[in-house]
């Protein structure tokens, strides 16, 4: 395996991670507001690492070039949503909880 | 020029709903009666070519199956678009009145019903399974919203159960057809048999598959249960379609993958317990239509008696019976259609069509009340009528098979029937001294009236053209039984 | 291709049903021309009848065959046994329509009643001159349908539930017949009726599947020819007008039955067959109970029209007896009874009709002194009564006298009795009438004279005159009876 | 033996459980849901008739696919609307819809 | 692979059991929609890019939002199933072994399963050439079997004249309908991805020819993007539709019904494409199939009979 097959499968691998620690933020975290912050960061990052790696596994400009176009579309329709559920959240009167 | 009248026979009407739907409200007077004179006019001249030189095939896209898609006009097709272009022609005569031509609810009604008209006419041409499943989805969610047209607020149940079933069934049949593509590698009609009788266990899940799925479409008991309510509650024009045509093409269907396709696997039991669905069928319906309080209702329940009549074709599997149940077919078809829409009348005049209130009608609406007797003369089995051939056809087929069950069966449904039918007119009869009825609306006019009684003489007719029409079916399809 | 004339009995059945057809569409606001339409119908069907028979006499075929199916034909023919019934009809329908009209004079549904009236006599035409099983069961089945609206004419609960009744019987009296001509369609495939009957060469296979066709056909036809225990609807079907009630009685409903069973016992089965299986004798048994019973029950109703129609049920008998038999002689007297019987009721109901409609009279207590009031009237009852009775020389003797003739020579000495029972029944149910009409006073303050209405009393003149007639000049050679012995010469010489 | 291949199962199972959610359930909207899955079951047969096929994926069954997907949506949504119609009414309403 | 597509197949028979059988009707419904994405996946997976595109387009987002938006109309209590509870015990028990029975025949019997050879599939990629394209889908959608295309546009357009009589009468037309529609980042979504859509939309329907992609599926996404305009308030529903909107909604089912009729006499088929043209016709035909999809998707989901742009 070359260097940049090694370099993607650990891009791939730490994009992983985040989606994983994303998802447990979202089952674990008590109120919207907070999961929300686990989710939007934290898989973004994951993705944008996933897309990294994969575009280096690719070996194209072009396709680098798609994936990243791909990645800035769910980059701001992702943070669109989190606006929107946010402020859906706030409208409805929820409420931050502190942790005991 | 001939081999393209099947096209037209599907594309004039189907054509003519689209330009309907985008005329909208703007609707031009004459242009459903344009349309539906031509629909009549290109069926009859599919009749008579195929009357004249046998079958008709037309290549979609001048594919061959198995690749492309055939069109074919066999007997069985033809009669059954010569049934919808009578139905239809006189059930337009009588929506020219009923429905009109001008507001945006008569707009919404022709452009479904020519869209049905060509939908049904494409269906009985369709010699390929999955452009049949296209069809009957196409049939369905035509006749869906022509329910919907006697008021949401009331139907939309009714409605949506329509929908839910409809949409279960076409779907299993579709599984039957998937399946049957990867054993046989085509759609074809012509072509899918061989496989589907070798296919073992697989062929026959398929077959079990798409006759489930057409039985749930065809509404057999005791798949009937969303049939009385759309039937009942839809207007009455439309009644007399679903009635007389959308829930036969389901029946139609059965009849010709059962002689086609399926022959080979047509195995004695099932066929038996087709005919023990059918006779369900028989028995159940017409008890409901005898207990029911509306009369739409009690018409909408000998539908789902009388579409058992065609069920007991299967056990029996003679030409005698093929005959029979197609004949039978038909003459429902016409005198149905007359029922529902004398029924349309009663509505109009009474604004209420409780049996129990028809107290007097036969004074002021003598003329639907004896086309509702007279079609139901055909209903009963009784002779003069088709309904009377039909029921000899089988009558014979039932001894001469040996089976003479069926023939029980079949005199008993003769004579419920009789029971819901004379009930209906019973009340009708009845005097009411004191004052007349406390009617809500006018007396329909001749042009309401007249499309009821004729489809009701017709139903007697087919008792004296049987010879012409069986000829131009054919016999029994060979390999069947 | 038939020509006209062949196809007379085609045009016979036509005169009624464009009669009825043009009475449906003319409908209500054409009253007045409605009388002229049905007398012309009625006179012209007379007329092609009168053709007819002559033609019929010297020996021409009448004969239209329209095919359904492969193997399934309507066929109308014109032998001696239908004209026999065809006439009587004729002439009768004549009779009741005249009557009819005057009897209905200001009823509403006028039009309807009248339609299906003619519709009920083609059905009537069309039973007498079917040639072939099927055709016999469309007209039955027509005759049915088209007898429900007189029926349930009143548009009353009461004649409402006597349709539902009559239905019961009569539908399922033609679901039984249906199954029957399916199976014999099935064993010996179609046939004409023909004298004698061709499932001879049957008779040794299948005997048992014969015997239960037999059982069948007759319990089909037996439903309205009112066998015992067949019989319920009658009674109750009492609850029609007069004129309905003398029409289904004389010629149309039971007749139509009585007249099945004669042509299923000779055209189709043939006396050979019949007796080979040894049918007769049970036929001939519940044709005796049936008599028997109907003129017990007779006498126990108070009803005037009720008494009548339990006299039927018992009459009407004779004729099956008559054929069941198997003797020439008692043929004739059956068959002759036909005509006689038709004539002889119709007047008594033409009479009870005109006593409800001048007087009001409907139970028998009240036709004390009637005599006096309707003298015409009850001379007519009078002759009605005698000749059902059996007085010699009236029509109802010559048919008893065959009838017993035929008993001897087919040595079924029990039917002497049955007879000489039946005469003393019928006595003891019709004297009492004529008793209280002409002996007993009128009762206080109904003592004013009123004949009947001429249009009421006129048909039943004539009737009654017809009944005396055919059995003063039953040796002549038009009558029935001379009529009568040529069908059974035919019947009886292979 | 060969290995089953887990998508046949797979449509095996949303088959077997579109019919078993049609059966049980009543409420119209979960029916519908039932309807889809069953209708995905089919798809999915039919997708692996065509990938089964030798020499290549087979367009037939996924032009048939496609189609279907098509017809199952379109009739979902009409069946969608007659929902959101028939479940708004009889609450004393005059079961017009305002959205 | 086998491993992925174990797991992708399990979590498909998961997501349709919890859609089936879950407590909450929302729940339901959401599961359903990742279940319409995993397929999408899954199709992929087995060499169907292009239904894995239509599903993504179709079956999950657009039938997922309809979905979603007929829940929210629905009054509160009637989301439960107070008023439609499921089957008695015995029925549920009943139809589990029944349908475990079903689905076990099914699963042996695909399992046995093995197509043949000559499928009309292989005949279809044999004369790929003279279908006028080069992708095997979009040649039998829009020239072999174009007859099913063309009833099928036909239901589409029939199930939207039922959708639309199922809701008449209609409420009033105009009022904003959600909270939050004033929030600063939709102009943002309304004038950026509007037109990105709307390119990608078109750029699905040319693809069509010779790649995954075609009319549906740019329709679908052509749909989505009115849809779009619609939730940002750029568009709203009107009782009427104008002339023009109506001749779109038809475009496609006319268009195709007139070209199969004018073949007729030309080359004595129904749709038989003269040899030569049959590249344009086609791409004539699958833009306007494309437009009336998108047309008629949008509809079914405003449930009105036009669109308009709101005065602000």
């Amino acid at each position: 395996m070359s260097i940049s097959a090694w370099l993607a499968a650990l891009l791939i691998v730490a994009g992983t991670g985040f989606f994983f620690a994303g998802t447990m933020g979202l089952l674990r975290f008590p109120d919207v507001f907070s999961r929300l912050h686990a989710l939007t960061k934290a898989d973004n990052t994951g993705l944008g690492l996933v897309a990294a790696g994969v575009a280096l596994l690719h070996q194209s400009w072009r396709h680098a070039a798609l994936i990243t176009v791909i990645w800035l579309l769910a980059l701001a329709a992702s943070s669109i949503a989190c606006h929107l559920v946010a402020r859906d959240a706030l409208a409805r009167g929820e409420q931050r909880e502190e942790k005991p | 020029m001939t081999e393209w009248v099947p096209v037209l026979v599907v594309f004039v009407p189907f054509l003519a709903g689209v330009v309907q739907f985008m005329a909208g409200r703007r609707v031009i007077a004459w242009w459903p009666v344009l349309a539906s004179v031509a629909t009549v006019a290109v069926s009859l001249w599919l009749t008579f070519a195929v009357a004249a030189g046998g079958g008709i095939e037309h290549f979609m896209g001048g594919w061959q199956p198995p690749l492309g898609i055939a069109l074919r006009a066999d007997g069985l097709a033809t009669v059954m678009i010569l049934l919808t272009a009578v139905v239809g022609g006189l059930v337009s005569v009588y929506a020219l009145e009923a429905h009109g031509t001008g507001d945006p609810r008569a707009s919404h009604f022709w452009a479904l019903w020519l869209m049905l008209w060509g939908s049904l006419n494409a269906l009985f041409l369709s010699a390929d399974l999955f452009n049949i499943y296209v069809t009957l989805e196409l049939v369905t969610l035509a006749a869906i919203p022509l329910v919907l047209l006697a008021g949401p607020e009331k139907t939309v149940t009714a409605a949506l159960r329509y929908l839910q079933f409809a949409l279960f069934g076409s779907l299993l049949y579709l599984a039957g057809v998937a399946l049957t593509y990867g054993l046989a590698g085509s759609l074809d009609l012509a072509l899918v048999g061989p496989a589907l009788t070798d296919g073992g266990i697989t062929g026959a899940v398929a077959a079990t598959c798409m006759v489930v799925g057409l039985l749930v479409k065809a509404a057999v008991f005791p798949f009937h249960v969303w049939l009385p309510a759309a039937h009942g509650g839809a207007p009455a024009a439309v009644s007399a379609i679903l009635s007389a045509l959308v829930v036969k093409a389901a029946v139609y269907l059965l009849l010709r993958l059962w002689t086609g396709p399926l022959a080979g696997l047509a195995d004695g039991l099932v066929a038996q317990l087709m005919g023990a669905l059918g006779a369900a069928a028989i028995l159940y319906g017409s008890i409901q239509a005898f207990r029911q309080e509306r009369l739409k209702l009690v018409v909408a329940y000998s539908t789902v008696a009388q579409l058992g009549y065609m069920l007991l074709f299967f056990p029996m599997a003679v030409a005698q019976a093929w005959e029979g149940a197609v004949y039978h077919g038909l003459s429902h078809g016409v005198a149905k259609a007359a029922l529902f829409l004398a029924a349309g009348n009663v509505l109009v005049y009474l604004g209420h069509d409780r049996v129990r209130d028809l107290k007097g009608l036969d004074r002021s609406l003598s003329v639907s009340l004896l086309a509702f007797g007279i079609a139901g003369v055909s209903i009963m089995g009784l002779p003069p009528s088709g309904g009377f051939i039909a029921k000899w056809l089988l009558l014979r087929a039932s001894l001469e098979t040996g089976q003479w069950w069926w023939a029980v069966v079949l005199i008993s449904g003769g004579l419920l029937a009789a029971a819901y039918i004379f009930r209906v007119l019973r009340y009708a009869f009845l005097q009411a001294p004191d004052r007349p009825p406390a009617t809500t609306g006018p007396i329909p006019p001749p042009i309401m009236a007249l499309p009821a009684t004729l489809l009701a003489l017709l139903a007697i007719a087919l008792g004296f053209t049987a010879a012409p029409l069986l000829a131009l079916l054919g016999g029994l399809p060979e390999g069947t039984g | 291709m038939t020509g006209i004339y062949e196809a007379m009995p085609l045009w016979v059945l036509m005169t009624s049903l464009v009669t009825a057809l043009i009475i449906f569409t003319a409908g209500e606001p054409w009253h007045r021309l409605r009388p002229v339409i049905n007398l012309v119908g009625a006179s012209v069907k007379l007329a092609l009848v009168g053709v007819m028979l002559w033609g019929v006499q010297l020996g021409h075929a009448f004969m239209v065959r329209i095919p359904l199916l492969p193997g399934l034909d309507i066929v109308l023919h014109a032998d001696a046994l239908t004209m026999l019934f065809v006439t009587l009809s004729a002439i009768l329908w004549l009779a009741t329509t005249i009557y009819a009209i005057a009897y209905l004079e200001h009823a509403p549904n006028r039009a309807r009643f009248f339609g299906f009236f003619s519709l009920c006599v083609a059905a009537t035409m069309g039973i007498a001159s079917a040639g072939n099983l099927l055709t016999f069961f469309i007209f039955y089945e027509m005759l049915t349908l088209a007898t429900w609206p007189l029926v349930v004419h009143r548009g009353v609960p009461k004649s409402m539930n006597a349709g539902r009744i009559y239905l019961q019987y009569t539908l399922g009296g033609g679901a039984v017949f249906l199954l029957g001509i399916a199976l014999l369609y099935t064993l010996a495939g179609p046939s004409d009726f023909i004298a004698g009957g061709e499932l001879l060469h049957l008779a040794d296979e299948h005997a048992g599947a014969l015997t239960l066709i037999f059982l069948l056909l007759v319990a089909g036809t037996g439903v309205k020819a009112a066998l015992v225990p067949l019989h319920g609807w009658l009674p109750v079907a009492m609850a029609a007008p007069a004129p309905v009630s003398a029409l289904l009685h004389a010629v149309a409903v039971v007749k139509a039955g009585a007249f099945g069973i004669v042509r299923i016992v000779y055209d189709v089965f043939g006396i050979e067959l019949m007796a080979l299986l040894d049918l007769g004798t049970p036929l001939a048994v519940i044709a005796s109970v049936t008599i028997i019973y109907g003129s017990l029950l007779a006498i126990r109703q108070t009803d005037l029209k009720r008494r009548l129609a339990y006299s039927t049920v018992s009459q009407v008998s004779y004729i099956t007896l008559g054929v069941a038999l198997g003797s020439p002689l008692a043929s004739i007297g059956g068959l002759v009874h036909l005509v006689h019987q038709g004539l002889t009721k119709i007047t008594l109901f033409f009479c009870a009709g005109a006593y409800a409609e001048t007087h009001g009279i409907h139970r028998i207590d009240e036709l004390d002194g009637i005599g006096r009031r309707m003298p015409w009237t009850t001379a007519m009852l009078t002759l009605g009564a005698l000749g059902m009775i059996g007085v010699p020389p009236l029509a109802g003797f010559v048919s008893k006298w065959y009838l017993g003739l035929g008993a001897v020579a087919a040595e079924q000495y029990w039917i002497i009795a049955v007879l000489l029972a039946s005469t003393v029944l019928n006595a003891i149910y019709f004297l009492p009438l004529l008793h209280r009409a002409w002996f007993r006073p009128p009762r206080q303050g109904e003592a004013d004279p009123g004949e009947a209405h001429p249009g009421l009393l006129g048909p039943t003149l004539f009737t009654g005159l017809a009944a005396v007639g055919t059995g003063l000049f039953a040796g002549f050679g038009w009558s029935p009876l001379a009529w009568v012995e040529v069908i059974v010469t035919r019947e009886y010489t292979p | 033996m060969t290995l089953p291949d887990p998508f046949a199962l797979a449509a095996a199972a949303l088959l077997a459980l579109g019919f078993y959610g049609f059966v049980v359930q009543r409420h119209p909207l979960r029916r519908l849901l039932a309807i889809n899955v069953f209708g995905n079951g089919v798809f999915m047969t039919l997708i692996l008739v065509a990938r089964w096929m030798p020499g290549g994926p087979d367009p037939i069954p996924h032009a048939m696919v496609l189609t279907g997907i098509v017809i199952a949506v379109s009739a979902t949504a009409m069946g969608l609307a007659l929902v959101r119609r028939d479940l708004r009414q009889g609450d004393g309403k005059d079961g017009g819809d305002r959205d | 692979m086998i491993l992925f597509d174990g797991v992708l197949a399990l979590l498909i028979v998961v997501l349709a059991w919890r859609c089936v059988t879950a407590g909450d009707l929302y729940l339901g419904i959401v599961v359903f929609i990742v279940m319409g994405l995993m397929l999408a996946l899954s199709w992929a997976r087995l060499d169907a890019p292009d239904l894995a595109l239509a599903e993504a387009a179709i079956g999950a987002g657009l039938l997922g939002v309809l979905l979603l938006s007929t829940w929210r109309a629905l009054p509160g209590h009637r989301r439960q199933d107070r008023d439609h509870p499921p089957a008695r015990k015995a029925v549920r028990w009943l139809a589990g072994v029944a349908s475990v029975a079903f689905g076990l025949v099914m699963a042996a019997l695909l399992h046995a399963l093995q197509p043949d050879e000559d499928a009309a599939g292989a005949l279809a990629l044999g004369r790929l050439t003279e279908a006028g394209v080069e992708q095997p889908v979009t040649a039998v959608l829009l020239n072999f079997r174009s007859y099913d295309t063309l009833l099928e546009m036909g239901v589409l357009l029939m199930a939207l004249i039922g959708a639309l009589l199922a809701r008449t009468p209609l409420a009033p037309y105009g009022a904003a309908t959600d909270d939050g529609t004033d929030s600063p980042l939709i102009p943002v979504l309304a004038t950026t991805f509007t037109p990105l859509l709307l390119l990608v939309g078109a750029f699905l329907v040319w693809a069509g020819a010779y790649g995954p992609g075609g009319a549906f599926q740019g329709g679908a996404v052509l749909g989505g993007a009115g849809v779009v305009l619609v939730l940002c308030n750029r568009l709203q529903g009107a009782p009427e539709a104008g002339i023009l909107l109506r001749l779109l909604l038809v475009l496609g089912v006319k268009v195709f019904i007139l070209a199969g009729l004018l073949m007729l006499p030309l080359e004595g088929a129904f749709m038989a494409y003269p040899p030569g043209l049959t590249y344009p016709i086609m791409i004539a035909i699958e833009f306007c199939l494309a437009t009336s999809i998108a047309v008629s998707l949008l509809l079914l989901f405003t449930g009105t009979h036009g669109v308009r742009v709101p005065e602000r």
